[in-house]
């Protein structure tokens, strides 16, 4: 398996390639080919290393060189090779060619086109050292790696102030949650004496439950910031500066995903801990619901995504919390499908309306471009849960599986089912249909995107209609790696101890197989409730906005106080400007002034002030009079002769 | 009760009272003369001791050489007027003046000197005058600073002549 | 006969007393008749002393210390006829242009 | 415990401080013109042979390498004694690195170009001096000389309140100097009185077994020294001072290597002498150390004027150093080092690009920068780089030392290693903070400026050359710290050998 | 009957007059000079002269064997004094060898400078070689006279003037003190001898001992300027003409700072732990007074007037410890301070012939462009009496810390620290004028090219010692040796 190497380095080639000559000789359009040319070369040698995956079920660890050596361990740049990395590493190649090649098409004409491909590529580099590592470390390398990346390309067109802020916001929120996610590895190391998973995970049953739960919740606290869950979420929102293939590729597709790669990846870890598995649970709980209702309200096109996909990672947290990690992936791999899919539609409308983003002033365009309708369309049946679409199967799964588990997780994440489906829908008819808000000059030449945009588009709205039926497949592929009587990796004691774990959450059997599936929730109480769910959101969005039955504003009005709410996004980005930027900004004046200026610096100074003023006092002594010199002798003397005369 | 206690005590007593006279008087004149008295004294306790040599060169080089000199220059300098004493000063020395004189008194009294180390017993000195015992030390064993303390005398001749010369002012 | 720690009391204040002179006297000549004052005083010691021990060497220091008087005197009065054809003045208060 | 010399065939120590001395009497010697290229022949010249060092150095087991030891003052046993181990070289190797960039970089100097260069080739001389040296006076001879040409090179190059600072640093380093002197003579005196040795050596005061409370005493005596001269908070307000004052290639050298004298002192002599004391104080360091590191990192960003920004940036790093230091174990020491190496790479470019940003716009004030991004392309890459290895990307070499540091202090305090972590955030915030006021937000320029822009020349060659060898080394060590590791392992474990035994 | 005098007389023996060789020659030369002076007015004859003799003088220190007391034990020819000698003799030829420049540019001439200078030799080199307070007493008065009269020889210049008489003075005062000092010793002890006193006194010091030694002590405070007994220092240093300040600051200093160690340890081997507290107390005063107060001083011949009485704290601070480091610290510090003091004076010097300056501190901006090798001499020389290796300075300060650690002064050391930093503060000043101001007019300054080679020697002289200061503290260490030998090793 040794070829392995090529899936992250080729990314690096084609980065290093375009970071030199991009501007010297590739330039327009050669930097773009390039860089698919990389991650293409890339995703193919993953889907080999998938499919002979899914023919043995084995998993491979290459060391490729020894990093950095601590006492008697090694920190070694590595590949683990097995179905989890496998899968998240073909999710990332795959959707990313995809997009890499939309994007060729979007950012004709921009003035630093190869910069752009150079930073893609060095992400894709990144997100794949971060997911086939096999120790903490280069886990974390490949963390801050993507978090360097997504810096540069939200801040891509820099010369926008909004752009920079909101490129720094996401770098440092980030490192707030790598800042505990560091934490969690030394506590790892200081524990067991390793970083590699493998041997972590053999040695977890033997430490205290105590210190493995505070490990999981830092190094969860690391998949927060990255995956922009409450309550590190307000950066992804901001994010959407950036051009929109990166939303696509890095906000909602992979970057965002790796917390939840993380978190199944040290599956066993979070397994041995209860409150590491609820604090997880409740914390995607929260978010998905919370994100679906900021979603609601928003007009910027972009943004209701974003809010979305904060949404859908709720999800997928909530299902590894509830122990079902297998679905949480499902859905990640799904989620990285369709929500991909909206992106580009939406970056295609984009482009088509030259960076319009208010939905209130768009409308009618779908007769215009049909393709962008109708695959956008499918993503948002996707997202809305309704079958046949991937989303169904991915989404209600986990719904069903908190209703077995934990009936206040259900409740929320059941009414975020029908927000999701109503605001994407909103979104949807306010974009493509309802009144004509078209500014005229737009509206003459509207026009479908060249095929460069659509292909990838059709690519993925077909692998939207068909991957759900792939799901029992996806599930036993998983098994190897998130099953832990079949986990190869792991020692007798470790798999029972594992098993132990899960099962106190994860008590409920899912149907694995799609059809299987489909049938049983069109039977049973609980599938149609959720569908219903799923068909009202669609329609109360249809009578509001394509039938204008109602008038939002009125609603608005009428739950005013909640509006106010939804629409400030509940106040986070108030609160944490007043405390964490103006607040510390202005505490750090203070004590500049205070601290450094006036005491510090006052000590400083003050002692030469001090004794040039003492100078001053001695001078005086020197009166030019011989009478006062002799006296001042005088004195000196008997006081000289009477510190003996007396003391002795 | 013999001569020489009485004489000790009004020696002193006049040493004492012209000094005080040196420093309070305020015309420089009567300081001089006071001064000159004060010298006479200390002479006078000189021969009480017995060192006649020394009381008789006292008279000479200061009665007689300096005081001429102080003369001279007072002569040249007119009287000088404004008060004699600067009384801050005086109460600021007073104190400190007082401490100095009974430190030294202390140590006059409580130190053990001593006594008789010497060979000039008082027999030796009946025979030979203390006049031959002193010029004969002076001018064998001290002979080398005797000759320096010519040195310092010319040297001082030769200062007096150039700094009081007239070139100084105006050349 | 007289303890010889008398003398030497006698010529402790001697000294002072030419100490304080310099120190308050306001005419230049008095600070230099107050210096005379102070070496003299010594000269009592060291005969004093002299007596007691039976020797000689003190008066001879005696002389040396009449020499050192004597030439200070001399060109103590230098000094002042030089600051005087200068200065017209003799008040030590303006004898005080070097300070601090 | 005394280790094996091997003495050197060739005194090339000795030549690497001779010869920039030789150099600066040869440019006192010509004209103003050959001033120029002589430093920089001499600075290359010391620069490849202390690679060369590096290179050929053993790290297999402790000995002193290269070792000379001549007679000087044998009244009081005092010798001229130099010799390197890993944490020497490395720092020499550091100094040669960074002298040879900032003569590169001197090219705009045109005020007093004789003694510009002349000051900067003592100043280098000193420098290894102090690095190489393992006799105290000699230590404190190089200490004490080094201080001179600075203050003329800040003084005289520097910018408005230039005497101010000069004058301060100066004064407050001198102030720090001489309680170590006192420190070190104390040691040496107990020494005679108790061992009869009378000698200045390292490694005969090594031997000295003191009491515990004259321990504490000498262990503060030093510390004072060293921490003014690291600087540790509360004794730092001379950097930022001597920093916005200083010309460029000044505040290089200051960066790159006068701090590192300081903790170069606390690995060397404080650890080693008082294993005992080290133990004691440790928690006053930790706290010194946080506070360094969160207080400035917070004055970083309440600045303006960004090479006072960098400066309290420096700061905080130092900070972490302490802490690494006074963990007490193999990881802390070693990230201790490395992170010495690092920041003297990291904040050396950052002082560059604060050089190359005054040189272009004639201001260090954000609010006459920004927006340079589009139109100096490779240099903002090489800021960037910088910039991020300043925050601990990761990759670069700024995250090894922050890595093993916090590993160290870890083990030994969590709360410190929770708290040093901070700097993980509050670094990333004014670091970016820096690079977005100065490269970024190009719409808020107005036209003219705009204009200006237009015709901003990018990196030229020499500048290129004098970033990229600190960008290259930054990737070095970041991608491949091994190498490193492997070299001063012996070091840190003979700096550690009393506390931990070994 | 006779006898006894014939006993005195032939117990004395004759002298061995060859001992005596360079102080005859100085006397031959300064009374050459006295009469030669009457007929020419030829400066550079009368230099010529002087130097002649400093020279022969010098010379004729090699051809006489050391260790011999002479002249009926009142002169005592030990390798101490001939060193001391050789030191003062040398200085003194540099001084003499940029006089006359400076004369001639402020019209002041005397030919009596020559050899009243002369003569304050000769006192210096009985003050340095007497085993005895008779002639150490009558030496160091002939020092200070002829140093009264010197101060004064300055025409139409009233502030020489002022400056003598005040010097005059206060060192009567001193020298009354001393006197009385002696008196008191010899009453406590009946002789005059070192070697009698100190056998006299090796048990406790009772109150007689202890208020002779203090005296003392106070008396050569004086002389050597120390706090609260200098204010003569400053004025007179300012009123004079600038080489005999040099002269002053440093041939004089250097001779006092001998006679002190000869004193000291001579008649007082076993009291150190009074005069070593005493000692202790002055310096502390000293180097306090001085150091606050020269950062005040705008003119700098005044500013280095102050420092020298800091130095005077420094160098006798070394008496604190009470040891032999203390006196080899004491004259090593001694031996190369002359070097600086002299250096610092004659740079003013030199430049002072020059209209237009007038040694304030301003007068030395940006000097550094002007004259570039000047300006890096004195930059030497400042950073040498503020105590920065290399330079001799440095070595000099460390030899004291040693001395105040090694006797456990540990109070002491730390005012040197703290008052060493103040120094920092008008040391720094003078260099910062110099190299970082631009200077006011574009003025150069005429310098002879012998005032120039002086104080490049001196400067350098001061830098190689800091470099190589082994000689040096070997020739310190001799020297204590020496004394030590003739004092407590009877």
């Amino acid at each position: 398996m040794e070829y392995l190497w090529i899936i992250p380095f080729s990314p690096l080639i084609a980065f290093v390639i375009i970071g030199l000559f991009g501007y010297k000789f590739l330039r327009e359009p050669l930097s773009g080919i390039v860089a698919v040319i990389g991650v293409a070369i890339s995703a193919i040698a993953s889907i080999i290393g998938f499919i002979d995956v899914a023919k043995t079920g084995n998993y491979y660890n290459l060391k490729l060189f020894n990093w950095m050596t601590i006492g008697d361990y090694n920190i070694a740049v590595s590949i683990l090779w097995d179905p989890l990395s496998a899968l998240m590493t073909c999710v990332v190649t795959c959707v990313s060619t995809f997009i890499f090649i939309f994007a060729t098409g979007y950012m004709k004409g921009d003035e630093s086109y190869p910069r752009f491909f150079a930073y893609l590529s060095l992400f894709v580099f990144m997100m794949l050292m971060l997911t086939l590592s096999d120790n903490l470390v280069q886990l974390f390398f490949g963390w801050e790696g993507v978090g360097l990346a997504s810096y540069l390309l939200i801040g891509f067109w820099h010369y926008k102030k909004s752009a920079a802020n909101a490129a720094m916001e996401s770098f440092v929120v980030n490192r707030v949650g790598d800042w505990l996610f560091l934490l969690g590895i030394l506590l790892a190391f200081v524990t067991f004496g390793t970083l590699d998973y493998i041997q972590i995970f053999n040695k977890v049953p033997g430490v205290s439950v105590g210190i493995i739960t505070a490990i999981a919740l830092l190094l969860f606290g690391g998949a927060v910031g990255k995956s922009a869950q409450i309550p590190l979420h307000i950066w992804l929102p901001n994010a959407m500066e950036g051009p929109t293939p990166v939303s696509a590729l890095i906000h909602a597709a992979t970057m965002v995903a790796a917390g939840v790669y993380m978190v199944a990846r040290l599956m066993p870890v979070f397994a041995a801990s209860e409150v590491a598995l609820n604090t997880v649970m409740f914390i995607g709980t929260m978010s998905a619901f919370i994100a679906a209702t900021m979603g609601l309200v928003q007009n910027d096109i972009k943004r209701i995504i974003a809010y979305s996909t904060l949404s859908q990672l709720g999800y997928m947290f909530a299902a590894e919390g509830l122990g079902l990690f297998g679905e949480g992936m499902f859905h990640l791999t799904s989620h990285a499908v369709f929500k991909a899919l909206l992106f580009l539609g939406s970056g295609s409308v984009l482009i088509a309306l030259h960076h319009l983003l208010d939905i209130q002033k768009m409308g009618q365009i779908g007769r215009a471009m049909p393709i962008t309708m109708g695959t956008f369309l499918i993503g948002s049946l996707a997202l809305a849960g309704i079958p046949p679409f991937v989303g169904f199967f991915s989404k209600d799964s986990i719904i069903e599986g908190a209703f077995e588990v934990n009936k206040f997780v259900f409740m929320l994440l059941w009414a975020g089912a029908f927000l999701t489906a109503f605001y994407i829908f909103r979104l949807f008819f306010l974009t493509f249909f309802s009144t004509d808000r078209l500014d005229p000059h737009l509206r003459e030449h509207l026009h479908e995107s060249p095929p460069n945009m659509t292909i990838p588009l059709i690519v993925l709205a077909s692998a939207t209609v068909i991957l759900g039926f792939f799901k029992e497949f996806f599930l036993n592929f998983l098994k190897p790696s998130l099953e832990p009587h079949s986990m190869k990796f792991l020692s007798e004691e470790a798999k029972i101890f594992v098993f132990e774990g899960l099962s106190r959450s994860h008590n409920v059997e899912i149907e694995a197989n799609a059809f299987h599936f489909l049938g049983h929730s069109l039977s049973s109480f609980l599938g149609i409730v959720l569908l219903a769910t799923a068909l009202a959101g669609i329609f109360t969005a249809y009578v509001i906005y394509q039938l204008r039955k109602v008038d939002p504003v009125k609603i608005g009005e009428m739950f005013q106080p909640l509006y106010k709410l939804f629409y400030n996004r509940w106040y986070f980005d108030y609160i944490y400007y007043a405390i964490f930027v103006y607040g510390y900004y202005k505490l750090s004046k203070v004590l500049w002034f205070v601290g450094d200026k006036i005491v510090i610096d006052g000590i400083v100074d003050g002692s030469a002030k001090v004794s040039i003023f003492s100078g001053d006092i001695f001078r005086k002594t020197q009166i030019g009079r011989i009478s006062g010199y002799v006296l001042q002798m005088l004195i000196g003397t008997a006081i000289f002769l009477a510190l003996f005369l007396i003391i002795r | 009760m013999d001569l020489s206690v009485v004489a000790f005590w009004i020696l002193s007593a006049v040493a004492v009272i012209s000094a005080f006279g040196v420093v309070f008087f305020k015309n420089i004149i009567y300081a001089v003369l006071s001064l000159i008295s004060v010298l006479i004294a200390i002479s006078g306790l000189f021969f009480n001791l017995g060192a006649e040599l020394i009381g008789a060169l006292q008279i000479l080089i200061y009665a007689v050489a300096i005081v001429v000199f102080y003369v001279l220059v007072i002569s040249t300098v007119p009287e000088y007027k404004g008060e004699a004493v600067d009384p801050k000063y005086a109460l600021l020395s007073a104190p400190f003046g007082f401490m100095l004189f009974m430190e030294l008194a202390f140590v006059s009294i409580y130190g053990l000197w001593k006594s008789g180390t010497g060979i000039f017993m008082p027999q030796v000195v009946q025979e030979v005058s203390n006049a031959k015992a002193v010029a004969v030390i002076l001018f064998t064993k001290y002979l080398f600073p005797f000759e320096v303390a010519s040195l310092i005398l010319l040297v001082a001749m030769i200062g007096a002549i150039v700094l009081g010369k007239k070139d100084i002012v105006e050349d | 006969m007289v303890p010889y720690e008398y003398y030497l009391v006698l010529s402790g204040l001697l000294m002072v007393l030419g100490f304080v002179g310099v120190i308050v006297r306001k005419n230049i000549i008095a600070l230099l008749i107050s210096t005379e004052l102070m070496l003299n005083s010594v000269n009592i010691a060291f005969v004093a002393f002299d007596m007691k021990l039976n020797d000689v060497a003190g008066q001879v220091f005696v002389f040396f210390i009449l020499t050192i008087a004597a030439a200070e005197a001399a060109i103590g009065l230098g000094l002042i006829m030089a600051i005087y054809r200068m200065k017209k003045d003799v008040d030590v208060t303006k004898i005080a242009e070097l300070k601090g | 415990m005394i280790p094996e010399f091997v003495h050197a065939g060739f005194p090339i120590l000795s030549a690497l401080i001779i010869v920039p001395m030789i150099a600066a009497a040869i440019v006192f010697a010509l004209n103003e013109k050959m001033a120029k290229p002589v430093s920089i022949f001499t600075s290359a010249v010391v620069f490849v042979i202390s690679s060369y060092l590096l290179l050929i150095y053993d790290p297999s087991g402790y000995k002193i390498q290269f070792y000379e030891k001549y007679q000087w003052i044998p009244q009081f046993g005092i010798s001229y004694e130099v010799g390197v181990d890993a944490l020497s070289l490395t720092m020499l190797w550091l100094t040669a690195l960074a002298f040879f960039v900032s003569f590169i970089w001197s090219t705009n100097i045109e005020k007093r170009i004789k003694e510009y260069f002349i000051a900067f080739l003592i100043l280098e001389a000193a420098c290894i001096g102090v690095f190489v040296a393992w006799d105290l006076v000699a230590f404190y001879v190089f200490w004490e000389v080094m201080l001179i040409p600075m203050f003329l090179i800040i003084g005289i190059w520097g910018y408005a309140e230039r005497l101010y600072a000069a004058t301060k640093f100066f004064i407050y380093t001198f102030f720090g100097s001489l309680f170590l002197l006192i420190g070190v003579i104390g040691m040496y005196i107990y020494n005679f009185y108790t061992n009869g040795v009378l000698s200045t050596s390292y490694f005969d005061l090594l031997n000295v077994k003191l009491p515990h409370n004259l321990e504490l005493i000498f262990f503060l005596l030093l510390a004072l020294g060293f921490a003014v001269k690291v600087p540790m908070w509360p004794f730092h307000t001379w950097l930022p001072a001597a920093h916005v004052q200083a010309p460029t290639a000044g505040s290089v050298i200051l960066a790159a290597v006068l701090l590192k004298m300081g903790t170069y002192g606390f690995v060397r002599f404080n650890l080693p002498w008082f294993p005992e004391a080290s133990k004691y104080f440790m928690p006053v360091m930790f706290a010194l150390g946080v506070i360094a590191i969160i207080y400035t990192a917070m004055m970083a960003i309440a600045q303006t004027h960004i090479k006072r920004l960098i400066a309290y940036s420096s700061v905080s790093h130092m900070g972490f150093v302490t802490i690494g230091t006074f963990a007490l174990n193999q990881e802390g020491v070693n990230g201790a080092i490395i992170t010495m190496i690092s920041h003297g790479l990291t904040s050396g470019a950052l002082f560059l690009a604060a050089g190359f940003i005054y040189e272009r716009l004639h201001s260090y004030e954000m609010k006459d920068l920004g927006g340079m991004a589009k139109f100096v392309p490779v240099f903002a890459t090489l800021f960037m780089i910088s910039a991020m290895a300043s925050a601990g990307l990761p990759g670069l070499s700024g995250f090894v030392g922050e890595f093993l540091v916090l590993l160290g202090t870890f083990k030994v305090s969590v709360l410190t290693a929770t708290l040093a972590g901070l700097s993980l955030i509050v670094g990333a915030a004014y670091t970016l903070w820096l690079y977005k006021k100065t490269m970024f937000e190009e719409e808020l320029l107005s036209e003219e400026r705009i204009k200006e822009y237009e015709h901003l020349k990018d990196l030229n060659k020499a500048e290129l050359w004098s970033f990229l060898p600190f960008v290259i080394f930054m990737f070095v060590i970041g991608l491949y710290p091994n190498w490193w590791i492997n070299l001063i392992n012996t070091t840190s474990q003979f700096v550690l050998h009393k506390i931990v035994g070994g | 009957m006779m006898s006894i005098i014939q006993q005195i007389v032939s117990g004395l023996g004759t002298p061995n007059f060859f001992v005596l060789m360079p102080e005859i020659i100085i006397t031959t030369t300064a009374l050459l000079l006295l009469v030669v002076e009457l007929f020419t007015k030829n400066k550079n004859l009368l230099s010529t002269l002087a130097i002649l003799g400093l020279g022969l003088a010098i010379i004729s220190i090699f051809f006489i064997q050391q260790g011999d007391i002479t002249l009926f034990g009142l002169y005592i020819v030990d390798t101490f004094s001939l060193w001391f000698k050789f030191m003062i003799l040398i200085t003194s030829i540099i001084i003499f060898a940029v006089f006359n420049p400076y004369i001639e540019s402020k019209r002041t001439f005397y030919g009596e400078n020559y050899y009243l200078m002369l003569f304050a030799i000769l006192g210096m080199m009985i003050m340095v070689s007497s085993p005895n307070l008779v002639t150490f007493y009558i030496g160091l008065e002939l020092m200070s006279v002829s140093i009264y009269i010197l101060v004064g020889l300055w025409k139409r210049d009233y502030k020489s003037k002022e400056g003598a008489f005040k010097y005059l003075i206060i060192g009567g005062a001193g020298t009354a003190i001393i006197s009385y000092a002696i008196a008191l010793i010899y009453g406590r002890t009946g002789s005059f001898d070192f070697i009698r006193i100190a056998s006299e006194i090796q048990d406790k010091a009772d109150i007689g001992v202890l208020g002779g030694l203090l005296l003392l002590i106070v008396g050569l405070a004086l002389k050597a300027s120390a706090v609260p007994f200098h204010f003569w220092t400053p004025d007179a240093y300012e009123s004079a003409l600038t080489p005999i300040t040099a002269f002053m600051g440093g041939v004089v200093k250097l001779a006092t700072y001998a006679a002190i160690v000869r004193v000291i340890i001579g008649a007082f081997p076993f009291s150190e732990e009074i005069w070593a507290y005493g000692w202790a107390i002055l310096a502390a005063a000293s180097m306090i007074i001085g150091n606050f107060v020269a950062l005040r001083q705008k003119d700098v011949k005044r500013m280095l007037a102050y420092s020298s009485i800091a130095h005077t704290g420094y160098i006798v601070g070394a008496l604190a410890s009470g040891n032999i480091i203390g006196f080899q610290a004491l004259i090593f510090y001694s031996l190369v301070y002359v070097f600086m003091a002299i250096g610092g004076f004659i740079f003013l010097a030199a430049f002072e012939k020059n209209e237009g300056w007038t040694n304030h501190i301003d007068d030395f901006k940006g000097l550094a462009k002007k004259h570039p090798i000047m300006a890096l001499y004195m930059l030497i020389l400042m950073f040498s009496m503020l105590g920065i290796p290399p330079t001799a300075g440095f070595m000099g300060k460390f030899g004291v810390f040693i001395a105040l650690i090694s006797a456990n002064v540990w109070w002491l050391a730390v005012v040197l620290v703290i008052t060493s930093i103040v120094s920092a503060g008008y040391y720094l000043k003078i260099v910062a004028n110099m190299y970082m101001h631009d200077p006011a007019d574009d003025r150069r300054f005429y310098l002879t090219p012998m005032e120039k080679s002086v104080i490049a020697f001196l400067s350098i002289i001061t830098l190689l010692l800091g470099i190589y200061p082994a000689i040096f503290w070997d020739i310190s260490n001799l020297l204590t040796q020496s004394l030590v030998m003739v004092s407590i090793a009877r």
